[in-house]
């Protein structure tokens, strides 16, 4: 990968994972041998659509759903979409109203902006200092003419997990469907769709193994919404395209996966703690997000006196992967919405950088990354005009 | 977005990186709720020669990479001729950037005038040029369309 | 690929095409290699941002655009939708009129009625016996209401290729945008979306040799139409979703290959001549679409007295892949609306078969698919109660 | 949509095809505008018995499936047992039919109903029994919602 045979330690999971070299496998066969339409009557279609189908059970399985509650998208971006358009156009007229957070990711947020412009009223709830959504405000603000709640169930940029079964109640109290974007989540802790009783939930199969270009919406049974994509009604007329079928399975075999390995998050979660530990001893920082409601791999602590970006470049040329906050947010010079939302100065919102942890990291990763972090710190606020210790 | 080699290797290798304790003009711009300071500091000879000049910058690659190339472009200048920087020299200098961070170069550009115009004002000299009034926040929302 | 040994023909490269060795082998090392997220700023992002950029552009080159007006969706379908709904909310309140042919794919009919549903008037202009659309119609209904003219290039049950640029020109004296669903014309005919004329033409990688799940929708520069997918910001803000890199790069492998080999599409033609010849040597045959403005591979004939699926499902056990007409339409039981539009009657429409050639097609194929379909269909006439010969 | 093995044995082997030239009963049901027609011959002996049944059927797999095992199920039946036969049994012996299929499999229960129909109107026996009146179109439509 690069160009040396310097010591590489990726710890950016949040952004994209590695693909599995299992998925890889599980997608070969299918490119080289079973590559018929799943549409097609004859022998090839029919093979595809068995394959199909089998994907669809082991997904379901892993996330707790019947198999005909699982439709398969192109990402996760698709699938949020999906959920909240669908959810408002069908309500239109009846329910205008569309409640969030302000720590949604922004395939949430721009897809509730879009929705404002065309008239909907959308409601931002706030969160804590680390990031737990504000329940009495949602409680206040969901009423009867509130189509859709849509609550990211673990935050991309600093990990805090939402109470969604509540959330979920509380939607439903007033007769409101609950959407979760679950993309971060799937694949790092247990995702139950029915234990969560959410109506719908998104998932993004490069979060954990699989390519990018796969997602999957979970619908409740019953659940009516509008589709997105019109067309030759695949996916039970639901989202229509020809399937993808090399990673959808992919897809299933990353999940699985994921299932056998989730007993191993917990030393992904130590490994979390160390990290926060080392690089809270650097002065002049602090942690951001829930000290314990948080993903397992997900660390994010803000540095005063450098930027993020800077910070990135730094620890990239020592060898290590790491993000200011959202991946996309690396084309934005915007601070974070999410740390504002928390309550960091813009000042400090500048200076954060997110390492998110994986099964393939160890703990001299942790500890090298705490010893580069500590010199870049230091080199950088050597030469910041602001920095008071100069 | 990708920065050119030339834009790493003087974010990695600043040039003039520090402070000149008894400069002869000292200027700062932009603001940290913005992400990014540059401080520049000349020290100007008797010729109006811009015999040394040091930067500190708090931001991005981008920004620590235009001052250093905008340090570079007027390091033995004349006064005059750094009032002639333009922020596309120091993007030309650079070899590109990415049009998210054009406004660096633009921030590099006005930190040398900024630091000219003290030199100026320290000396009682009328200032022919004109400081920019915008925040680097304003300068964001006007490229934004 | 089958149990036995035995022959297999397939000749349903309409519905999908085998991914193409060359485009399995460039797509590899993404996944095991490049698989960072373009957007991420460290080495494993700018890695495989430029790699996408790369890929962008061979695409581009190929169908005669600039990289910048290029943007990867997930699937023909998408594209389409894309396409449609992004002009018709773009023009809004101006321009409501929405102007087709009753011979779209289902991606666009589907589309448009859903649009029809909500508000937008929708015109479907009529064909001939060949399925060349009726110019006269399309002149005397667009107007300054029509807000976009979609036409597709080539269709993908009889392969009648229109004539796009004169259809072009009217739409743009009446100051619509014109598309062109291009995604069976892509691959199989020259395409140049400059010379075309357009103002977007959507293309599908799986029916040039590049995998299912991936498209690519032209948007002339200065077109500004609705986003379908909002989120983060990718595709030039205009289509959001972390990029599927795999498949990008294998879609622009795919459409060189097809550049490549676009001379053998020659002898495919001849090979698709010597067929129809074959087939219409079958007594109560008749042949639809254009005689000779049609796709280099694609073949329809109806045969009284007997019915599609039956037939398909006979020579699929003889060894031959064909449909019934577009492949999506298996799950369907209403006779094709493209056979319908060029005036077959249901009885006929009921009773046809397609046959797609590709270049791995020999004559051998041709003369065996000939000899088994006279077998089939005189199987099932003798079965059949409307048969006047038995 | 796939069939099962069932399915697809009785479309590639199907039982019973042909006609019986001295039939006791003959029924058509279907439309060749819908896509399938189902002629039913059925040779009852004085016990009542259903002695021979043959088909002939333009249509889809489920189509000639259905009508295969729709003459299998009543062949060696009295006319009441006959009549009893349901789509559900032929669904049910066929091991599943794809949901857009089902239709074929009420054809085929009613094309025996027809054959049987005609057996006692030639013989002059008062029907206890309804034919359906829809077309399959109509029926199609009804089941799309
Ligand atoms: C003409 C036409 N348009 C659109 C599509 C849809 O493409 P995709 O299957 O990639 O969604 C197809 C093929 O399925 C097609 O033939
Ligand atoms: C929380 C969250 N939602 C949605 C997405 C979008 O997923 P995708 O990149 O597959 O479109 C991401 C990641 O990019 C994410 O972290």
């Amino acid at each position: 990968m690069q160009e040396n045979n310097k010591r590489r330690i990726y710890a950016d999971n949040a952004a994209t994972t590695p693909v599995l070299p299992e998925v890889v496998e599980a997608m070969l066969p299918i490119f080289y041998d079973n590559w018929g339409n799943p549409s097609s009557l004859h022998e090839e279609g029919r093979r595809a659509a068995r394959t199909l189908e089998t994907a669809r059970a082991t997904a379901a399985g892993v996330l707790g759903c019947q198999p005909e509650e699982l439709y398969f998208t192109s990402c996760g971006t698709e699938s949020d979409n999906w959920a909240i358009k669908g959810a408002a156009y069908a309500a239109k007229g009846r329910r205008n109203k569309i409640i969030t957070s302000k720590i949604e990711h922004h395939a949430v947020l721009s897809t509730c902006e879009a929705l404002e412009k065309e008239g909907f009223e959308v409601k931002y709830i706030g969160v804590d200092q680390d990031g737990l959504l504000d329940l009495d405000e949602l409680r206040r603000e969901v009423d009867d003419k509130t189509a859709i709640v849509a609550i990211i169930l673990a935050n991309n940029e600093i990990g805090t997990i939402q109470p969604i079964s509540e959330i979920a109640e509380i939607a439903h109290k007033a007769g409101a469907l609950c959407f979760t974007d679950a993309v971060q989540a799937v694949g790092s802790i247990p995702v139950d769709a029915k234990e969560l009783g959410v109506d719908m939930l998104s998932l993004s199969g490069h979060k954990f193994g699989a390519p990018k270009g796969i997602g999957a919406l979970y619908i409740k049974k019953g659940v009516r919404i509008k589709n997105l994509i019109d067309g030759g009604g695949h996916e039970r007329g639901r989202r229509s395209g020809t399937e993808n079928l090399p990673y959808i399975v992919g897809l299933a075999r990353a999940l699985e996966i994921a299932q056998e390995r989730m007993g191993d998050m917990r030393r992904v979660a130590a490994l979390r703690d160390r990290l926060i530990e080392g690089l809270l001893s650097i002065p002049h920082s602090r942690l951001n997000g829930h000290p314990t409601k948080r993903l397992p791999g997900n660390v994010n602590v803000s540095f005063e006196y450098v930027e993020g970006e800077s910070m990135v470049l730094w620890l990239d040329k020592m060898g290590i992967a790491a993000s200011t906050g959202s991946a996309c947010s690396s084309k934005s010079l915007d601070p974070s919405h999410v740390l504002l939302a928390i309550g960091l100065p813009v000042e400090m919102a500048h200076g954060s950088l997110r390492f998110s942890l994986s099964h393939a990291n160890t703990e001299e990763d942790v500890e090298y990354i705490i010893a580069a972090t500590r010199e870049v710190v230091e080199k950088l606020r050597r030469m910041s005009p602001i920095y008071p210790g100069a | 977005m990708v920065y050119s080699e030339k834009v790493m290797d003087h974010f990695m290798n600043p040039r003039n990186v520090g402070e000149i304790p008894d400069a002869d003009g000292v200027g700062t711009v932009g603001n940290p709720k913005c992400g990014d300071i540059m401080k520049m500091f000349i020290k100007v000879n008797d010729k109006g020669i811009i015999e040394d000049v040091k930067f500190k910058t708090f931001g991005c690659g981008a920004a620590i990479a235009t001052s250093s190339m905008a340090t570079e472009l007027v390091k033995g200048k004349s006064i005059e001729e750094a009032l002639k920087l333009t922020n596309a020299a120091v993007v030309e200098a650079l070899e590109g950037l990415p049009p998210v961070k054009i406004h660096c170069s633009v921030l590099a550009e006005e930190a040398i005038k900024a630091a000219i115009a003290d030199y100026y004002k320290r000396r009682g000299i009328e200032m022919n040029f004109t400081l920019s009034e915008h925040s680097c926040c304003e300068r964001e929302c006007d490229r934004k369309k």
